[in-house]
């Protein structure tokens, strides 16, 4: 081998090596993490300990994760959807589109007494008259409208909103119901945002 | 003292293009510091621009005017090398005076 | 490899939301976005950081401190006394301290070294809170970073150290934990994606990762204040529901340097303003 | 408070005085028109700020522009610009309706002045703006909405 072709073959291998891959091991990461946190007020070092899927779907972020693992963290997640005891899926929309608004709760800038809201709007379209709202999820304009209020799509938009990752492992959206940001009564309320006909959704 | 302004006058066509940067707070007298107490109002209250030491301009704001306020206006007759001057003052009294080269 | 593949199922994502979105919605949305960018550019006539620079460059060359000496000695990277440039190139190594710092942790440490502040006192308040004056940290890198501006963004990687502070900083980018699960790539690893109405950088692509670096600084209109790349690093955490970031930690260091070499051969152009 | 306005107002003397000085010519309206301003910006809406102003029931004119844009990213500080093209603009004020006071600023555009200030307001929520213009003595008005926007995922 000329050391011309070397230099193109090392290259190669350079480039073909995901940066993630490198000698850096998780645990290492961990440590750098710990030692440059610390908590104050509601908000604990132990946030940087990772569970299961967030560890997981840290180390398959830049790669693809293997099918059987996706499904298990899928199945997993689906088990733990914690449906309404009373089979009561729906509040009030217009309790749910406050909650829909509502950004703040479990930042270290909160405490204890602040009331978690859902964030709904960071991230997607929900009312037509709210214009300020984000993209990273799809747009939810027309939910209960173009997916009508039975029985399962509650069900199945209940355990969307508890737990995401039963659908699709590794997606973004928090486990709402599963980590505890919103209350069963909540979700309730956000729900009937999404599904009641008289929701501005659904107008 | 109150931080220096920054003043840039431009002339094009015989007309001085002046943008102001001043430094102040601009309390509004409705924000609570963080033990809940009211922060009083605290504004710039009057700004005056003038071109080689006429007044042209006499400003008269409230609290409703943005922190660290901008201020941009237009002067007829200028030339390059003409003095701006701009002046403020505060609801407390206090006050500035920056003066820039028009070029 | 994983960028091409992402860029792909972005501009899936974003041809679904073509055709899922009624045309009215999209055409109030091209209106929504012509109209932020009417805003920003007005912005853009007068940015309130100017003022910072101008404080932050009589700090620079103040006597303070215990030794009564200013900072006019302080080696950022390109030798005692050289200021222009250097935060184009900074995180980097430093032989005198054998680490990688940037041009915070490198500022607090001429602080310490020259003018023989504590450390402590030094790092104690580095942001400013509503209603406060800027602090003279804030005010000493409004100074540093617009001495770079225009200067082409070229974090070294040359020395081990910078490699595996890049190496850990793009692990802590996708790191995923607290209640809301949420890493760096939850937000910025997509093309075109908003939260709110803020476009979000994909900082997986090369044109949005140099201006996101080339753009912090940058003065925030909704704080009244300019704010660090050490600001903006403490404050995703925050949103990310994380714990709080220290000030020039190692892992902050590592996240900037990571960004740093994503964004090489961008043009800083900070401080900016944003909203 | 407002110890500058009432020095002002000292050099302009009384209410009676000024008026006075009005009517026979002395002073030129809109110069020194800090006493309606030491109200003005005391007032809430735009109906009870005009009149302060004295320039209830003033018409719209197509002469006066307001540039800004439709929506702000936020609403700490919004872009705001007065152009008057009418003949003998004296005085130029920006109201904004829904802010706790309306009046956000005046100027007296003073001779060697272009009718045309640019400036940056808060504005609390979406709201009409107001540019009102005194020309020639008598008071004119224009507006547009202006949307403010809410912002990022921590608030």
């Amino acid at each position: 081998m000329t050391l011309k072709s070397f230099v193109a073959a090392a290259a190669l291998v350079a480039v073909m090596v995901p940066a993630a891959q490198a000698q850096t091991s998780q645990a290492d990461v961990l440590t750098i993490m710990k030692s440059s946190f610390k908590e104050r007020g509601i908000a604990k070092l132990d946030r940087l300990d990772q569970n299961e899927l967030q560890k997981q779907c840290s180390e398959y972020s830049t790669r693809p994760m293997p099918a059987p693992m996706k499904a298990a963290l899928e199945k997993a997640a689906l088990d733990d959807v914690k449906y309404p005891a009373d089979g009561r899926f729906l509040g009030d929309w217009k309790v749910g589109e406050r909650i829909a608004q509502s950004g703040v709760g479990l930042q270290f800038s909160d405490n204890e007494k602040t009331v978690n809201g859902g964030n709904c709007y960071a991230c997607h379209q929900i009312s037509k008259e709210e214009i300020s709202y984000g993209n990273i999820g799809p747009t939810l304009y027309q939910y209960g409208k173009l997916r009508g209020n039975t029985v399962e799509i509650q069900r199945y938009t209940w355990a969307r909103i508890w737990n995401a990752h039963a659908f699709n492992a590794c997606n973004i959206m928090p486990r709402y119901g599963a980590a505890g940001i919103l209350s069963e009564e909540q979700i309730r309320h956000v729900m009937a945002l999404l599904l009641d006909p008289a929701s501005p959704v659904n107008r | 003292m109150a931080d220096p302004m920054k003043i840039r006058a431009v002339v094009r066509n015989g007309v001085a293009d002046v943008r102001v940067l001043m430094a102040h707070e601009m309390e509004t007298g409705q924000r609570k510091d963080s033990s809940g107490k009211l922060v009083p109002a605290w504004y710039i209250s009057e700004v005056t621009g003038a071109l080689n030491g006429k007044q042209v301009l006499k400003a008269y704001w409230g609290p409703a005017i943005s922190k660290n306020p901008y201020l941009q206006f237009k002067v007829k007759g200028a030339k390059a090398g003409d003095k701006i001057t701009v002046s403020w003052v505060d609801n407390k009294g206090e006050k500035r005076t920056d003066e820039a080269t028009a070029s | 490899m994983s960028v091409i593949r992402r860029g792909a199922v972005a501009i899936g994502a974003a041809l679904a939301l073509l055709v899922a979105a009624a045309p009215t919605l999209s055409q109030a949305q091209s209106n929504t976005q012509a109209e932020l960018e009417k805003y920003r550019q007005m912005l853009g006539d007068g940015n309130p950081a100017e003022l910072l620079v101008m404080r932050g460059e009589g700090l620079w060359k103040t006597k303070r401190g215990p030794k009564q000496a200013s900072l006019e000695g302080c080696d950022l990277g390109k030798g005692p006394g050289v200021v222009p440039g250097t935060y184009a190139e900074l995180p980097r190594y430093f032989a005198d301290t054998d680490s990688v710092m940037d041009a915070e942790a490198r500022i607090v440490h001429c602080i310490v070294t020259l003018q023989g502040i504590p450390r402590a006192d030094a790092v104690r308040n580095p942001y400013s809170g509503a209603g406060q004056r800027q602090t003279d940290m804030e005010a000493l890198v409004a100074f540093v970073v617009e001495e770079s501006r225009g200067v082409t963004i070229n974090v070294p990687q040359k020395h081990p150290k910078e490699i595996a502070a890049a190496q850990r900083g793009e692990k802590i980018f996708y790191f995923r934990g607290g209640p809301y699960d949420f890493s760096c790539a939850s937000c910025h690893g997509e093309d075109d994606k908003r939260i709110r109405l803020q476009d979000l950088p994909n900082l997986n692509k090369d044109e949005p990762a140099r201006r996101a670096f080339a753009t912090w600084p940058a003065y925030r209109v909704s704080q009244g204040a300019m704010r660090t790349m050490q600001w903006r690093i403490y404050d995703c955490f925050r949103q990310q529901r994380f714990p709080e970031l220290d000030y020039i930690s190692p892992a902050s260091i590592d996240l900037i340097t990571f960004l740093g070499v994503r964004a090489q051969g961008g043009k800083m152009d900070s401080p900016a303003i944003k909203r | 408070m407002n110890r500058n306005r009432r020095t002002s107002l000292q050099v302009a003397g009384s209410a009676g005085l000024y008026g006075a000085l009005l009517a026979i010519g002395l002073l030129r309206p809109g110069q020194a028109s800090a006493q309606s301003l030491e109200q003005a910006f005391k007032t809430a809406g735009i109906a009870e700020t005009l009149k302060a102003l004295g320039a209830a029931g003033a018409p719209e004119s197509k002469d006066i522009v307001i540039n800004a844009p439709d929506i702000a990213e936020n609403g700490a500080v919004v872009p705001v610009g007065i152009r008057s093209g009418l003949a003998n603009t004296q005085m130029m004020a920006l109201l904004v309706e829904k802010n706790p006071s309306a009046l956000a600023g005046a100027y007296d555009i003073l001779d060697g002045a272009e009718a045309d200030v640019n400036m940056r307001i808060k504005m609390g929520q979406t709201s009409d703006v107001f540019a009102v213009v005194k020309a020639d003595g008598k008071f004119y008005v224009a507006k547009k909405e202006i949307k403010v926007t809410l912002g990022g995922c921590g608030g």
